[in-house]
Parts: C-alpha cells; sequence; structure tokens
C-alpha cells in the first residue's frame, strides 16, 4: 500500500473561490492509502514545494496527488520539488482542478464535488504508480531550417554563429524571401534590399551554414535530438557546382515570355533564370515547364554557352538525407490573392494591385526601375486609393477572408503613402481605414508623419466598390465621419490584403508532428512563456509562420528561435521520456501486431527460450521496445491482444482505475 | 440612457432580422457600398448602430427604411457577416406591423407601373408594403 | 399411481407455478431445450435432454457469497445471502437425478456446503423417464435405468397423458397439493412405457458399455498410461465438457471490486482451464495431458476410490454430442480400459 | 478421398519428408471424428479417418505442433488455408516446418441437421452416390448431404485454397456471391432494440465455457487477458449480461482484422450462439469503410488496424444512427 | 414520488495530452463553461485508448464515453489518431450493431487552440446523453449502489 499524500492548492482564488478546498482536503484523507492531506494557498510558490517536500520526509510518503492547475503547467515543478526529497518524480500526479474544476463551473458544491472525483482517480493512479528512470537519448548538434526568408537567415546565422551547423532549406532558386522583394521598410525607410543581402552573403559564406535551395523537405522521422530528414532537391537542371553565376545562359535564352514571379509578373524573365541580381546561391536554375529544350528536345542554347559546362537536361530530383538535433520552421507568408473581393476589381481592373504588388512597381530593381508607372497604359498615377484590412478582420464564418488583423498593412500604406507623396507630390493619396493601427517603437509618429507632413487622406470609412470606366477607376466609398458617401475618380487602387501562411506550411506541419491553429499559423508551446517553441519538442517557430508580424519582430523572434535551438544542441545528451511501452514477454504472442503501429519503429523481434511445462524449453518470437526511440504513444498496447504491451505511467491498470474512480457510483 | 424604454423594440427586431449588432467593427462598407445611399437619411451603418444603442424611435420615424432596395449588397459584402439589410428589413416590419393592415396587394401593381420602375423595385415594393 | 390427462397438463402446471416458482425444459431460440420458468402459455420441450443440466438448479454457475465493505482500516462482513424460494424442476431425466446424488456426495459432507443445501432443500425434482434415448445415451453403463428414474416425483409419458409417482415426502405433497388434477393411475401403462425405452436402450451402441477397464484402485495402473498424450493432444482446453456435465461440481472463488465494497462469489471451474488450481508458486498441472487426465482420472478412479465404486459420471453424453473435436469420457475410458 | 490422403501420408512419413500427420481419427459413431496426430504409418493405417464429418480446422494445432519440432504434414480445406496463411503472417506457426496438403472441400455435414430432421438412433452413416445413408436402430434414411449441409459451408466463402504444398482433388474458386453478410445485413436493418433483443436472446445463453476462443485459429494468445488475473478484466465466468457483452465484443475486436470467416466458433458453441455474426460485423465493416479484405488470403498484407488512410470514415459517419 | 432526482449523466472523456487535453484548459483559461459531469482522463494520445477502457467505464457507471484528440493529420506522434479513428469506428459499429445506444460514445477531433470547440462539444454530448437517460445497456448492476 503506497502512502499518499494530498496538497490541494487554492491558486489565490483562482481554485478557492469555487471550490471548497478545505472540504476536498477533508475528503481526499479518507481515501484508501492516503496519510496527509492538506490545502495551501500556492503550492507551486516556494513555501508551498516546501510544505510538499517536508510532508514527504515527515510523513515518508511514497506518492503524492497535487489537486491544482494543469499538468501542462505544474507537473514538472512538483516532480523536481518530489525528486529533491527522493521521490522518485514519476509518483506523483495531477488533479486538474483549475482548467477542468473551478474556471469553468460555478457552483461550490459542484465543482467541489468534481474536485473531489478528479483527486480520486489521481489517488487510484498513483496507487498504481511504479517508480520510473528515464534513459538518455544523444543529440545530434545540427539544426535545420525550414524556409530561406529574412526569418530562417536570421536564425541560421544566430545557430551558426554559436557554433552549429544549420541547414536551410528553401523552396525557391534563392533565399530571401518576401523582403527581397520589398523597396523601402518601415518606419525608418531603409531600403530593404541594402540591410538583407548582406545577410543573405554572410549566409552563404558562412561554412557552419548549408543551403539546399530550390528543395523541399519531403519527410520527417524522429524525435527532438534525433530527426531524420529526407530533403527533396529538385532538379533545376544546372550543376550549382559549376555555375558561376555569370547569367549569359539568363540572357541569350530565346525564350523570353515566362512571368517574372519575383516582379509579381509585371515583366517576363527566361526559361533559364537567376531570381535577381544578388540571388543567392548565385546559381541560374532551368524551368522546365518553359524551356524549349526540356519539352521538345531542341534548341539546348544555353548548355552550348555555358563556358563552365553547368548545364545538365537530365538531371533528376535527388533525395538528400540529413541528420537534425532540431528543426525551426520559418515558413513565412503569402499576401491573400483578393480574387474573392470581387466588388474591388481585382480580377478585372489591372489597376487594381496589391500592395506587394506596389513594392514592385516602386523597387529600383523592379519592372519600372522604380518609377511609379500604372499597369495598364503605363501613366502615372495622379490619385490613388488605398484600401485596407481587405481579407483580414473577417467574421470567421466569412469564407472571403481572415478573422485575424494583419498586423503590418497599416504601417506600410503609410510607407507607400508618404513614399508616393515625397517623390510626386503632385499625386492625391487617399487611404480607406477602418482603424489605424500603430504600436510600435516609432509607428504612431510614422503615420502621423504621413498625414501632417505629407498630406495624405486619411479617410474613416470603407471603399464599397471599384468600377473601371474609359481607364478611370471609380471608387465608391463611406466617410463615416461626415457621414458622406464619397465618389473618387482614380488611376491607382492599392489593397492592402491579409498575410495567410504559407501554402506548404500545413503538409511541413504535419509532417513535423506540430500543431498548427485554424488559420494554419503554428501554435507555439505557449501563448506567451513559450512563444517561439512548437508543443512537439524540438521544433521550433521563426517568423510569420507562427503569426503575422513586421521585420524587427520577425528578427528578433528568429533570433530567439536560435537562442532555443542553441540551447538543445548545446546539451550532449536528453532525458527521454520514461512513460513508454514494455513487452511483457511471459504474454508476447509475437505476433507483430503492435510492430504494425508504432511510427517511431521502436519495437523489434527475436526468438527467446523460455521455460515450458513440465521442464520443458521452447522458443518464442517475442517484442522488445527502444526505449530510446519509443516515444509513448501507446499505439502498440492497443494493438496488442494479449495484454503484454503496457505504457508506463500511463497502463492499463492505470488508466482503468481512473476510469473506475471516476465512474463509482 | 434610451436603451431601457426600447429594449423590447430593440430585442423584438434583433430577433426577427437575425443579426448580432455587436459583430459590427464600424468598417462602413456597407455604407460605402450602398446604392440608395443618397435617398437615405440613416445610412445602413447607422442603422446596426443605432439598433445596438436602441435609438429605435429615430429609426421608425425616418423615411430611410422606406428607401432600401433590400438589393442585399450590404450582407453580400460586410467582412464580419453583419447583414445590414436584414436589419433594415426588421425596422421597417415592424412599423408595418405597427399599422396591421394589408397596403398593397397584388392586384393594384399594375395600375402602379410605369416604362422606368425597375423590376427590382416592384418585387421590393411589394416586399416592403405587402406584410 | 397418480394419472394427468394431456388436456390437464397446463392446469398442472398453473396449480404449481401458484405456488413456487416452476422450471421445465423449454425449447429456446434455436431450438434447444433449457429448463424456463413456466408462466401461462410456455411450452414444454420434447427434446430427450436439455443443453445444460439440471444441476444449475443446486449449483448454479455464479453464486454470491458474501460481501465486504472497507471503511479506512476497517472490513466490514456481509452475509448477502437470501433465504431460497420454494422451487420445482419439472422434466430431469434419470441421468441428471442420479447426478444429484454425486453433487450431494461432496457438498452435503461435512464440511457442509450451506448455499448448496439450501438450494437442496427447497428443490423438489420431478423427474421424467426417457421415450426414446439416444445414441450418445450410457447411462445403464452406471445401473441408471433411463426408464425408472429417480426425484421426489417420477413422470412418465403414456399415450393419453402422465403417469405420476411420489417417491419422497416432498413428491408426496406436490402430488397432494395438485391432487384435484389427478386421477388414479395404472401400473400397466408404467411398465409398457418401461418396457419401450428398455427396449430402444438395448439396441443403441453405447448398450452394454462398461467401465471395468477403469474404476476404483486403478491408479496406479492408469496414471501413467502413455495414451493419455494421444488422447489429450486434440484437446483444446475449454471448459465444455465440464459446463454441460450434471457431475461436475469444482469451483474457483473470486472477488469483485464493485467500486463500492468487495463482492465475492464463486463461479464453475473446469480442470481442463489453465488457472484450476493455480497456486500461488503456479500451477500444479501446467499442462493438457496432465489436465485433461485429471479430468477423467477424477470421474474414472479417484470418486469410485472414494465413493464405492460409483462412478463420477451418470452417462447423459452431453459431453459426447457437445466437445468442440469430439473427444469423450466414452473414448478414454474405452481406450484406457481395453473394451474396443 | 480417404485413401488418396492416407496413401499420401503413409508416403510422405516413408520417405521422411514429414515426422507427423495432422488430420483426423474414428470417432465412437459416425460423425465424432477427432484431430490426432499419427507418428507412423501404422497409426495412419488403423485411424485415419476422412469423411464428410471432419469438420474441425486443424491449423491452430500447429502453434503447439511446432513447437515439438520435426516436420508434420497437415490436410487442410480450402477454409482452414486462410487460417494458416494469417497464423503465417503472426510468426505463430513456422512455415519450413509444415507440409501442407490442401484437400479438396464440397461442404461439411453438420450432424445436428440431422438429428432436427427427426433421425435418432443413430449407428452408422454411409456416403456413396451424392447420398448418405443413415443407418439407425429404427432403420435406415437416406438423405441429401445439401439438406444437412453445416450453416458456414452455405455461405462458404472460397473453394480456393491460398496455400498448399501439394493438392488433393481439385482446386476450386474464390465464390464471390457467398451472401455470407445478408444476416449481417438483417440485423443492421432492425432497430437499435430489436438488435440488442436479439444479442441479448444470444448472448444470454453464453456458459463461458471458452470453446469459441479455444477453437479460433486467431485466439492464439499465450494468455488470453480474460484468463490472466493482472489484466484487470479476467473474467472465469460471465457473471451478468455486461460481462457476457464484454467478452464477446472484446473477443471479436481482438480478432477483427484478422478473423478469416472459418466457422469455427459456431460450429463449437455448445449453446448454438452464432458468434460469427459478430465477426462477420467487423469483416463487413472493414469491408465497406477500408475496403475488401480478406484475412489470411495474402500473409504479407497489412492488417486493416495495422494501417489507415487519411481520408478514412469517422466514427460519427459509420452506418447505424445517422438519422 | 417524492426526491425524485434530475438525471445527471456521468461522462468520461478520454483526451490525447497534446491537443484536447491542452484544448480543455484552454477552455478552462477562456471560462468556458460545460457541465461538471465530464470528467477528463489525460491519455498520451488517442491510440492509447483501448475497447476495454471504454467498455469499464460502462461498466462502472458511465452513461457516456467520449473520446477526443488531435485532428487527423496532426497527431503528435504521427498517426496515432489515424489507428485511434479505425479501431473507434468498428468499436462503435459493434456497440451499434448490438443495440446499444451509438450517441453514447462519440469520438471528436479537438486541436490544443480549439478551446471552444472543446467546450461546445461536452456541452453537446453532455445534453445528448442526458437526453438519452441512463446506461441500461452496457450497465453492471453490481456496481450501482
Amino acid at each position: 500500500m503506497q502512502r499518499i499524500g494530498v496538497f490541494i492548492c487554492h491558486c489565490g482564488t483562482n481554485i478557492a473561490a469555487t471550490v471548497d478546498v478545505k472540504a476536498v482536503a477533508e475528503a481526499l484523507s479518507h481515501e484508501p492509502g492516503v496519510v496527509f492531506s492538506t490545502d495551501y494557498q500556492y503550492m507551486c510558490s516556494e513555501s508551498g514545494q516546501t510544505l510538499m517536500r517536508e510532508a514527504i520526509r515527515e510523513h515518508k510518503l511514497t506518492g503524492v496527488v497535487v489537486c491544482s492547475c494543469s499538468p501542462r503547467m505544474h507537473e514538472a515543478t512538483f516532480r523536481k520539488a518530489a525528486e529533491k526529497e527522493g521521490l522518485n518524480p514519476y509518483m506523483v500526479e495531477i488533479a486538474n482542478i483549475r482548467e477542468q474544476v473551478s474556471w469553468i463551473h460555478k457552483d461550490m458544491a459542484e465543482a467541489t464535488e468534481k474536485a473531489v472525483i478528479l483527486g480520486r482517480a489521481a489517488i487510484a493512479k498513483v496507487h498504481l504508480n511504479k517508480p520510473l528512470k528515464a534513459g538518455e537519448s544523444p543529440v545530434t548538434k545540427r539544426a535545420l531550417v525550414i524556409g530561406g526568408g529574412i526569418a530562417g537567415i536570421q536564425t541560421a546565422l544566430d545557430i551558426a554563429e554559436a557554433g552549429f551547423e544549420v541547414d536551410i532549406v528553401e523552396k525557391q532558386p534563392t533565399i530571401g524571401g518576401k523582403m527581397a522583394q520589398i523597396d523601402k521598410t518601415f518606419p525608418t525607410l531603409d531600403c530593404a534590399a541594402c540591410i538583407l543581402t548582406p545577410k543573405m552573403v554572410d549566409v552563404a559564406q558562412n561554412e557552419k551554414i548549408k543551403i539546399f535551395s530550390y528543395s523541399e523537405v519531403e519527410s520527417v522521422k524522429g524525435f527532438v535530438g534525433n530527426f531524420k530528414v529526407e530533403i527533396r532537391k529538385k532538379a533545376r537542371y544546372v550543376d550549382e557546382d559549376k555555375c558561376t553565376g555569370c547569367g549569359l545562359c539568363t540572357e541569350k535564352c530565346p525564350q523570353k515570355k515566362v512571368p517574372n514571379e519575383f516582379n509579381m509578373g509585371f515583366d517576363t524573365r527566361r526559361a533559364v533564370y537567376i531570381p535577381f541580381a544578388q540571388a543567392v546561391p548565385k546559381v541560374a536554375t532551368i524551368d522546365a515547364n518553359n524551356c524549349t529544350m526540356m519539352k521538345t528536345g531542341k534548341c539546348g542554347l544555353c548548355a552550348k554557352l555555358c563556358t563552365a559546362g553547368a548545364i545538365d537536361y537530365k538531371q533528376q530530383d535527388q533525395i538528400v538525407e540529413r541528420e537534425y538535433g532540431a528543426i525551426v520552421a520559418a515558413t513565412g507568408f503569402n499576401p491573400l490573392k483578393p480574387d474573392k473581393f470581387n466588388e474591388l476589381g481585382y480580377s478585372t481592373c489591372q489597376d487594381v494591385v496589391t500592395s506587394l504588388e506596389l513594392e514592385r512597381l516602386m523597387n529600383a530593381a523592379g519592372p519600372t526601375a522604380g518609377t511609379l508607372l500604372r499597369p495598364s497604359d503605363k501613366t502615372h498615377p495622379h490619385t490613388i486609393v488605398f484600401v485596407q484590412c481587405v481579407g483580414s478582420r473577417c467574421d470567421v464564418e466569412n469564407e472571403r477572408g481572415k478573422s485575424y488583423c494583419s498586423k503590418i498593412c497599416c504601417m506600410y500604406t503609410a510607407k507607400h503613402a508618404m513614399l508616393i507623396r515625397e517623390k510626386y507630390p503632385d499625386t492625391d493619396v487617399y487611404v480607406f481605414y477602418i482603424d489605424v493601427r500603430t504600436p510600435g517603437k516609432n509607428f504612431d509618429e510614422f503615420y502621423r508623419r504621413a498625414v501632417e507632413q505629407y498630406g495624405v487622406h486619411y479617410i474613416k470609412g470603407q471603399v464599397g466598390k471599384v468600377v473601371e470606366e474609359n481607364g478611370t477607376l471609380k471608387v465608391q466609398a463611406s466617410d463615416l465621419l461626415s457621414g458622406e458617401q464619397l465618389h473618387i475618380d482614380a488611376d491607382l487602387v492599392v489593397l492592402a490584403t491579409a498575410v495567410e501562411p504559407d501554402k506548404s506550411a500545413r503538409s511541413i506541419a504535419t509532417m513535423l508532428t506540430a500543431s498548427m491553429d485554424t488559420n494554419d499559423f503554428f501554435t507555439e508551446a505557449h501563448a506567451k512563456l513559450r512563444p517561439v517553441e512548437s508543443p512537439t519538442a524540438g521544433i521550433f517557430l521563426s517568423g510569420v509562420c507562427q503569426g503575422p508580424k513586421d521585420i524587427p519582430e520577425t528578427v528578433s523572434q528568429a533570433s530567439a528561435a536560435a537562442a532555443k535551438v542553441i540551447g538543445l544542441l548545446a546539451k550532449d545528451k536528453l532525458t527521454c521520456n520514461p512513460c513508454v511501452a514494455n513487452s511483457n514477454e511471459m504474454l508476447c504472442n509475437g505476433c507483430s501486431s503492435c510492430e504494425k503501429v508504432c511510427p517511431y519503429g521502436a519495437i523489434t523481434y527475436s526468438d527467446k527460450e523460455f521455460r515450458g511445462p513440465n521442464r520443458t524449453t521452447l522458443i518464442r518470437r517475442v517484442a522488445t521496445v527502444n526505449e530510446a526511440v519509443c516515444q509513448g504513444c501507446g499505439a502498440c498496447t492497443v494493438a496488442c491482444p494479449s495484454g503484454a504491451m503496457d505504457l508506463k505511467g500511463f497502463s492499463n491498470r492505470q488508466i482503468m482505475a481512473e476510469v473506475d474512480a471516476i465512474c463509482k457510483m | 440612457m434610451s436603451h431601457n424604454k426600447n429594449a423590447a423594440a430593440v430585442e423584438q427586431i434583433l430577433r426577427s432580422s437575425g443579426v448580432d449588432v455587436r459583430k459590427c467593427m464600424r468598417c462602413g462598407k456597407c455604407t460605402a457600398t450602398c446604392p440608395a445611399f443618397d435617398e437615405m437619411e440613416y445610412h445602413p451603418h447607422q442603422f446596426v448602430y443605432m439598433v445596438e444603442k436602441g435609438q429605435i424611435d429615430k429609426l421608425t420615424a425616418s423615411p430611410s427604411i422606406w428607401r432600401c432596395l433590400s438589393c442585399f449588397a450590404c450582407m453580400e459584402r460586410c467582412p464580419r457577416q453583419v447583414e445590414p439589410a436584414k436589419l433594415i428589413e426588421a425596422v421597417r416590419l415592424s412599423v408595418i406591423r405597427e399599422k396591421g393592415a394589408n397596403h398593397l396587394k397584388p392586384e393594384d401593381i399594375p395600375a402602379m407601373l410605369d416604362e422606368d420602375l425597375p423590376q427590382q423595385a416592384i418585387a421590393s415594393a411589394f416586399r416592403k408594403y405587402s406584410k | 399411481m397418480k394419472k394427468l390427462s394431456l388436456a390437464k397438463l397446463n392446469d398442472f402446471f398453473a396449480a404449481i407455478a401458484a405456488k413456487q416458482a416452476l422450471y421445465l425444459p423449454v425449447n429456446n431460440k434455436v431450438g434447444k431445450a433449457d429448463f424456463t420458468k413456466w408462466t401461462a402459455g410456455t411450452e414444454m420441450s420434447k427434446a430427450l435432454n436439455t443443453v445444460r443440466s439440471a444441476k444449475d438448479f443446486f449449483f448454479p454457475q455464479t453464486e454470491n457469497l458474501m460481501d465486504f465493505k472497507m471503511e479506512g482500516k476497517n472490513i466490514e462482513v456481509i452475509d448477502s445471502r437470501e433465504e431460497c424460494e420454494d422451487f420445482v424442476v419439472f422434466g430431469v431425466r434419470a441421468c441428471d437425478a442420479a447426478s444429484f446424488a454425486i453433487l450431494d456426495s461432496v457438498y452435503l459432507v461435512d464440511p457442509v456446503d450451506s448455499y448448496y443445501k439450501n438450494r437442496r432443500e427447497h428443490g423438489t425434482v420431478v423427474t421424467m423417464a426417457c421415450g426414446k434415448p439416444a445414441e450418445t445415451c450410457f447411462c445403464g453403463t452406471f445401473g441408471i435405468d433411463a426408464a425408472n428414474p429417480a426425484g421426489d416425483v417420477t413422470v412418465w409419458e403414456v399415450a393419453d397423458g402422465y403417469m405420476l409417482r411420489a417417491n419422497t415426502e416432498k413428491g408426496e405433497a406436490l402430488l397432494a397439493a395438485t391432487a384435484d388434477l389427478l386421477e388414479a393411475g395404472d401400473e400397466k401403462a408404467v411398465e409398457a412405457a418401461q418396457a419401450k425405452t428398455r427396449e430402444i436402450m438395448a439396441k443403441l451402441p453405447l448398450a452394454g458399455l462398461t467401465f471395468d477397464g477403469v474404476g476404483v484402485g486403478k491408479t496406479k495402473e492408469l496414471f501413467d498410461r502413455p495414451e493419455w498424450k494421444t488422447l489429450s493432444e486434440s484437446c483444446l482446453g475449454c471448459g465444455t465438457c465440464t459446463f454441460v456435465c450434471p457431475t461436475c461440481q469444482c469451483y474457483d472463488v473470486r472477488d469483485f471490486d464493485t467500486g463500492n465494497g468487495i463482492k465475492r462469489f464463486r463461479c464453475w471451474d473446469s480442470c481442463m482451464y489453465s488457472d484450476f488450481t493455480l497456486m500461488a508458486h503456479g500451477n500444479s498441472r501446467n499442462s493438457q495431458v496432465e489436465r485433461f487426465r485429471q479430468r477423467f482420472m477424477h470421474k474414472l478412479v479417484y470418486y469410485p476410490d472414494r465413493n464405492n465404486g460409483t462412478f463420477g459420471c451418470v452417462g447423459c453424453g452431453r459431453c459426447l454430442a457437445r466437445c468442440p473435436i469430439s473427444m469423450n469420457i466414452v473414448k478414454v475410458a474405452k481406450t484406457l480400459g481395453g473394451n474396443k | 478421398m480417404q485413401e488418396m490422403m492416407k496413401n499420401r501420408a503413409y508416403a510422405l512419413l516413408e520417405n521422411g519428408t514429414v515426422d507427423r500427420v495432422l488430420g483426423w481419427t474414428r470417432g465412437e459413431f459416425a460423425y465424432d471424428m477427432t484431430p490426432a496426430v499419427f507418428r507412423n504409418a501404422d497409426e495412419v493405417k488403423n485411424g485415419f479417418v476422412y469423411n464428410d464429418f471432419c469438420a474441425a480446422n486443424l491449423s491452430k494445432y500447429l502453434v503447439k505442433e511446432c513447437r515439438a519440432g520435426g516436420k508434420i504434414l497437415v490436410f487442410l480445406k480450402p477454409c482452414d488455408t486462410y487460417s494458416f496463411n494469417q497464423l503465417l503472417a503472426e510468426h505463430r506457426i513456422k512455415r519450413d516446418m509444415i507440409y501442407v496438403v490442401g484437400i479438396e472441400c464440397f461442404g461439411k455435414a453438420d450432424v445436428e441437421k440431422i438429428k432436427e430432421m427427426g433421425i435418432e438412433g443413430i449407428t452408422g452413416i454411409t456416403a456413396k452416390d451424392g447420398i448418405y445413408t443413415v443407418s439407425t436402430i429404427y432403420g435406415d434414411k437416406a438423405i441429401k448431404p445439401a439438406d444437412v449441409m453445416a450453416e458456414r459451408c452455405l455461405a462458404c466463402k472460397s473453394k480456393k485454397h491460398v496455400v498448399y504444398d501439394e493438392l488433393i482433388g481439385n482446386e476450386g474458386e474464390v465464390v464471390e456471391d457467398c451472401n455470407r453478410f445478408d444476416m449481417v445485413a438483417k440485423l443492421e436493418a432492425m432497430t437499435p432494440d430489436e438488435r440488442y433483443e436479439f444479442w441479448r436472446g444470444e448472448l444470454s445463453r453464453c456458459i463461458r465455457c471458452n470453446a469459441c476462443r479455444n477453437i479460433c485459429p486467431a485466439c492464439t494468445c499465450e494468455q488470453c487477458i480474460f484468463d490472466n488475473p493482472n489484466s484487470g478484466v479476467s473474467q472465469k465466468a460471465a457473471v451478468n449480461s455486461f460481462e457476457e457483452n464484454m467478452f464477446h465484443i472484446i473477443r471479436a475486436f481482438h480478432v477483427a482484422g484478422r478473423c478469416t470467416d472459418c466457422g469455427e466458433c459456431s460450429r463449437v458453441c455448445p449453446q448454438n450462439i452464432p458468434l460469427h455474426l459478430l465477426n462477420r460485423k467487423f469483416i463487413k465493416d472493414v469491408n465497406t469503410f477500408y475496403g475488401d479484405y480478406q484475412a489470411g488470403e495474402d500473409p504479407t498484407a497489412k492488417p486493416p488496424l495495422g494501417k489507415y488512410e487519411k481520408n478514412d470514415i469517422e466514427p460519427g459517419e459509420a452506418g447505424g444512427a445517422k438519422e | 414520488m417524492q426526491d425524485v432526482k434530475e438525471f445527471r449523466p456521468t461522462i468520461v472523456a478520454f483526451c490525447c495530452n497534446w491537443c484536447s487535453y491542452a484544448g480543455a484548459d484552454l477552455a478552462g483559461s477562456s471560462r468556458l463553461v460545460y457541465p461538471a459531469d465530464v470528467k477528463i482522463i489525460r491519455v498520451p494520445c488517442s491510440c492509447r485508448v483501448n475497447p476495454l477502457f471504454i467498455l469499464r467505464a460502462f461498466q462502472r457507471g458511465a452513461d457516456g464515453v467520449i473520446m477526443a484528440g488531435c485532428h487527423p493529420g496532426d497527431c503528435h506522434y504521427t498517426s496515432g489518431n489515424y489507428f485511434a479513428r479505425r479501431r473507434m469506428t468498428l468499436l462503435f459499429s459493434m456497440l451499434d450493431y448490438l443495440g446499444i445506444e451509438r450517441e453514447r460514445t462519440r469520438v471528436e477531433w479537438i486541436s490544443a487552440a480549439e478551446g471552444a470547440k472543446f467546450a461546445k462539444t461536452m456541452n453537446e454530448f453532455v445534453a445528448t446523453v442526458t437526453a438519452l437517460g441512463e446506461n441500461k445497456r452496457l450497465e453492471d448492476l453490481r456496481c450501482k449502489k
């Protein structure tokens, strides 16, 4: 029989206000095996832990039940405290009477009764708990960063700085991401390329960093410290090692009509191309869908021209398997395509553009060499209307947009408006907004400058519709402050579209077994306290894949993720989860049912000799679990018909004891 | 506050329209999109706001309620699924119910028709006046 | 000797059932006979015998013995028994009737099993002579007369009704209580029925079967016979033979934690089971050969040794019909006894 | 047939291909043949019997026989070969220790059905020219085998041997339209209350003799959880309706995706409970939800509960109470 | 007929540690109310839920059993919920086949971010089970007081 101590936490008034903690302590004191039962204001506090430790010592406790907040919060705290007193940490169980009781039930009698039942279930479980000892697993001292935008670049650089190897997997031919497409950055108006490209060069030159560009993650296996990742290096039909990036092929390729995605399709590129001048790696890529040679087998001009002999039309996708200790998701975002907002004319009017398209139209390296010309007739627009919140802040039921605020639009629109007024003072700029959101250092000042110094017309209201008439965009909008409906003849309309997570993020999350929210942003382990970690150990989050953010925030989060990775890689060994499966060889049939459902390949079989009846021996095939590989999901335990396979810490008996305690009538 | 006085009326309107006025984030897109804007004293977003604030009397007294074409553009475009047109319809309905009698009969319609009257207006008028 | 006309059969059942529970063989949904409680409209089965034997009435498959309640460190023992109500079992065949004597020899000797005794005292057994014994029947081997079964009352089926004879005081009481439905009966009709039964009995393939090769004092001779291995080879170790057997009397005692206390109950056990007589050190018979041997040695040698040569088998033939792999006591006895 | 089998058994024992033969030995009556191991030609000569009453599926005995060493010849009917493959897939038997002789099967006879025809006092049964002549103490009766064929054989799913080393008789085909799910469908079409009544009526007869489990070639656990006092769910007798349900649900679940539908459970049940209807429900569900799957057909196939598809049906969408 | 107590069901909810248990935590920290009849048992993954546990719960007095896990594809252990889904699909179908009310069992996929869904699901499930009344078809009378 265990000697169990029960500790009821008040959590200030969080629990005590709805649960009669004294009554719970009293009720649980009568449970079999309970030798000590008390309540305390804050069990997680230093003095609360001391109280528990003293009770363990004084009452020679062999098991502890803490009725408090979620075990996801303080289970580790209490286990550590118990361990300091010489009690095996796995002899501590938590009854969650805060999240599952006091916070959701209002009636004190009802809440108290439920708290007692949950406490009873925990006691019933502890009776069957056994001391567990965690094993250890080694750490592969290399990190993988998925995504080569500013988030991935910063994370990789910081990890490499600490002396660890980092691989970046980027699906595009070059790293740089969205920031490479941006013209200027708010609120300082630095040139984006001027601050990004040196970092890209740093990455290229850092010998700890290996870039897999034009590559995608194919599969992820393993667990924290020991991931095995297959990377698909897509065939770019150019030998990366031989290509010097001279660009000759990209100039001479006869296929000139391919829309240039880097410039948002405003101009064209060749079938063999380097996305932009500062691309890293600066290597050409053949776009097989558009290459005449690849499609018809006739041409081959680039191969003839290439002095380095880098062109290889027969190149195949290549699967590279690499091992990592940690993985960082930095999969970034895309602007929402506003084609569901018919009334704003994006699909029908050439001169209705998104903000990212405007960036290219204003960029010195863009299709217009930095002169703002409208796409339809290449003339200077004189009246420009900006529409805010396109696809952001929609009702969750609204299929056209996202429920969240995209966070960066107010600032970049202010930037755009300001830059246009600066360069073309004869232009009228209207910004239709719902709210102007400018929290951030020097952000509101920046916005006020747009209004006060640059005379941008900020109008509280929304654009109802945009119709093209004879080359003019008829904008109908409301001005809520004056109560008028406005009709503006505009030359260019710019939509501040919502940001959305990159489409690849969902499948990557699945491979990483990292959870996502309904918007496909990665979920953090704790919204406040662990914002750069995924709930899955060894998976970290960097940049917009976790939620909308601007460049400074992205960079700081990228560094934070790097710090977490470094903290992990600095360890030589990780403590394994001791709650792993184990097979009772006396019961094992060797049928392989468990092996088939094990996602980790942790189960192996061997023929072993057993004592048979009447001094005979017999050889049976039995399962063995590799405890360092097993992650403790328990799939095998249910697949096993004989009950030979069980899970430590969550055994059949333990779970049934909880069921019994809960259902007790 | 005028809330209490009109609480029953507000509740009636909210119930019959099924509109959750609290969802409105005051973007004004409904009003921006409204083709009858010039005809209306109170505009769609104001309906939402005023119902929320309990200012039903002003709305029922206003000719605005008869100006709405029920074209549902505001409902279509509202990013928050507030559906102002339903609300306007509900206010209108509350006025009609108060009057009690049937105000437009199908057989009266032919006499009222002229060439410029859009079909939609006939349909809306019938919806408005024949309750 | 009394007679019950066919027309009054239902009234007879109703009269009994009005005072106490009456059980009789009734066809179940798959057409096999089960002892079932009589209610108005219940029709008696014409089957030769029930799938389960009549021992269930005195030694049910599961039976609660006592309850425990625990409060802190105190354990309270509660006798949860309820006094058994009077009941009548109608239509018990000669073999099953003979099995009660075997059960009695186990449960009614010191220490008396009060649970069993209670049921025996309250039960009245009405037996029925067999009309058409089957090829699996071999009660004759044990001197049991299918045409003249024991019991408190014996019943014979005759052309136009039933002949009844009270054998005991309980039987007399039962017939007295239903006297107004009965008339005087003629022994001759019984004798004719008996003759017919005995004639059939004599023609059946197991007629004349003797268990001479087994029995008292044969432990040493039979225990190490090599045939046990081959005989038991096909045994599945299930409990079918045991559970349909009218004489098997082994049970296991188990505790069930209800969450609010413990129920201690007993349930039939089978010596064919791997956990039969499981003890702290393990099992004393840990291969199927040993378990198989135990079952037959018990019925054919050990029991006769202690009971003046009476075999622990009544020849009902249920195990012959029911064993999934058709291994049975007749095959065993013949193989060991050299009687082919 | 019997003579051909005996001849092969002699020959293979004589030439040392096998050490033992697993077959059937004669019974007390004409219909109660017992599975038996024959160790030499003499034993085969004196004891080996094969006829339409040799119904037992011998594959399960191989688990035990493989542990005894040597090489064993086993005679398997088409349906038994599926069980054999399943045991092979689960590493319960060793292929290289077994010599499989497939035997053609026209369906087995059920003596219960003969008795249900009112035929009593049986002293012998002979088969000739497609007719059984049943001798009884009351005289001889001629019956057609089709009239007394075992229920499971009437819904035979396959006359094809999925595994064998040699074959006696002709090879058959998988029976495409075997209607074996008709009764399951009929039950499914009932209301829940009717189904509940049906199953209570059946399962309440259970005496927990474990015949179904112990004969089942899929139930080869070293120790069944219901026998293991440490499992927390051991039961020796079904004390009440819950335990009856529990045992049969869990047993069916444990063999789900593994049961080959050999029908032995129902054949041996002393209470004639149609236990195969539980297993067939799982088989039918697996076929419906996850695509046709026949356990034992291919020993390398992944069992339906050992794999998944990303778009598998949700538990809430499967059959039943959708209304 | 005095002292007729309103029927309050006993509901056992098996929640996977990574998604649904966290979802329950979120429901808690968001103060989303659901009936106290629901009692949660934490399991590492939905694939840890053995049909034995579900029957056990009914035996011991549960009136409804719900299993909640990560959304298919989001399993912390990659594939656990896929296996769990197959097992529960078959088990529930079998219970239905035996005439045991299917509405007493439910599977729901609830992510760590779906506190609202957790509360909504539990409210619905409790309402459904309350409407069904006491579990009679899978009860064990020995366990009743």
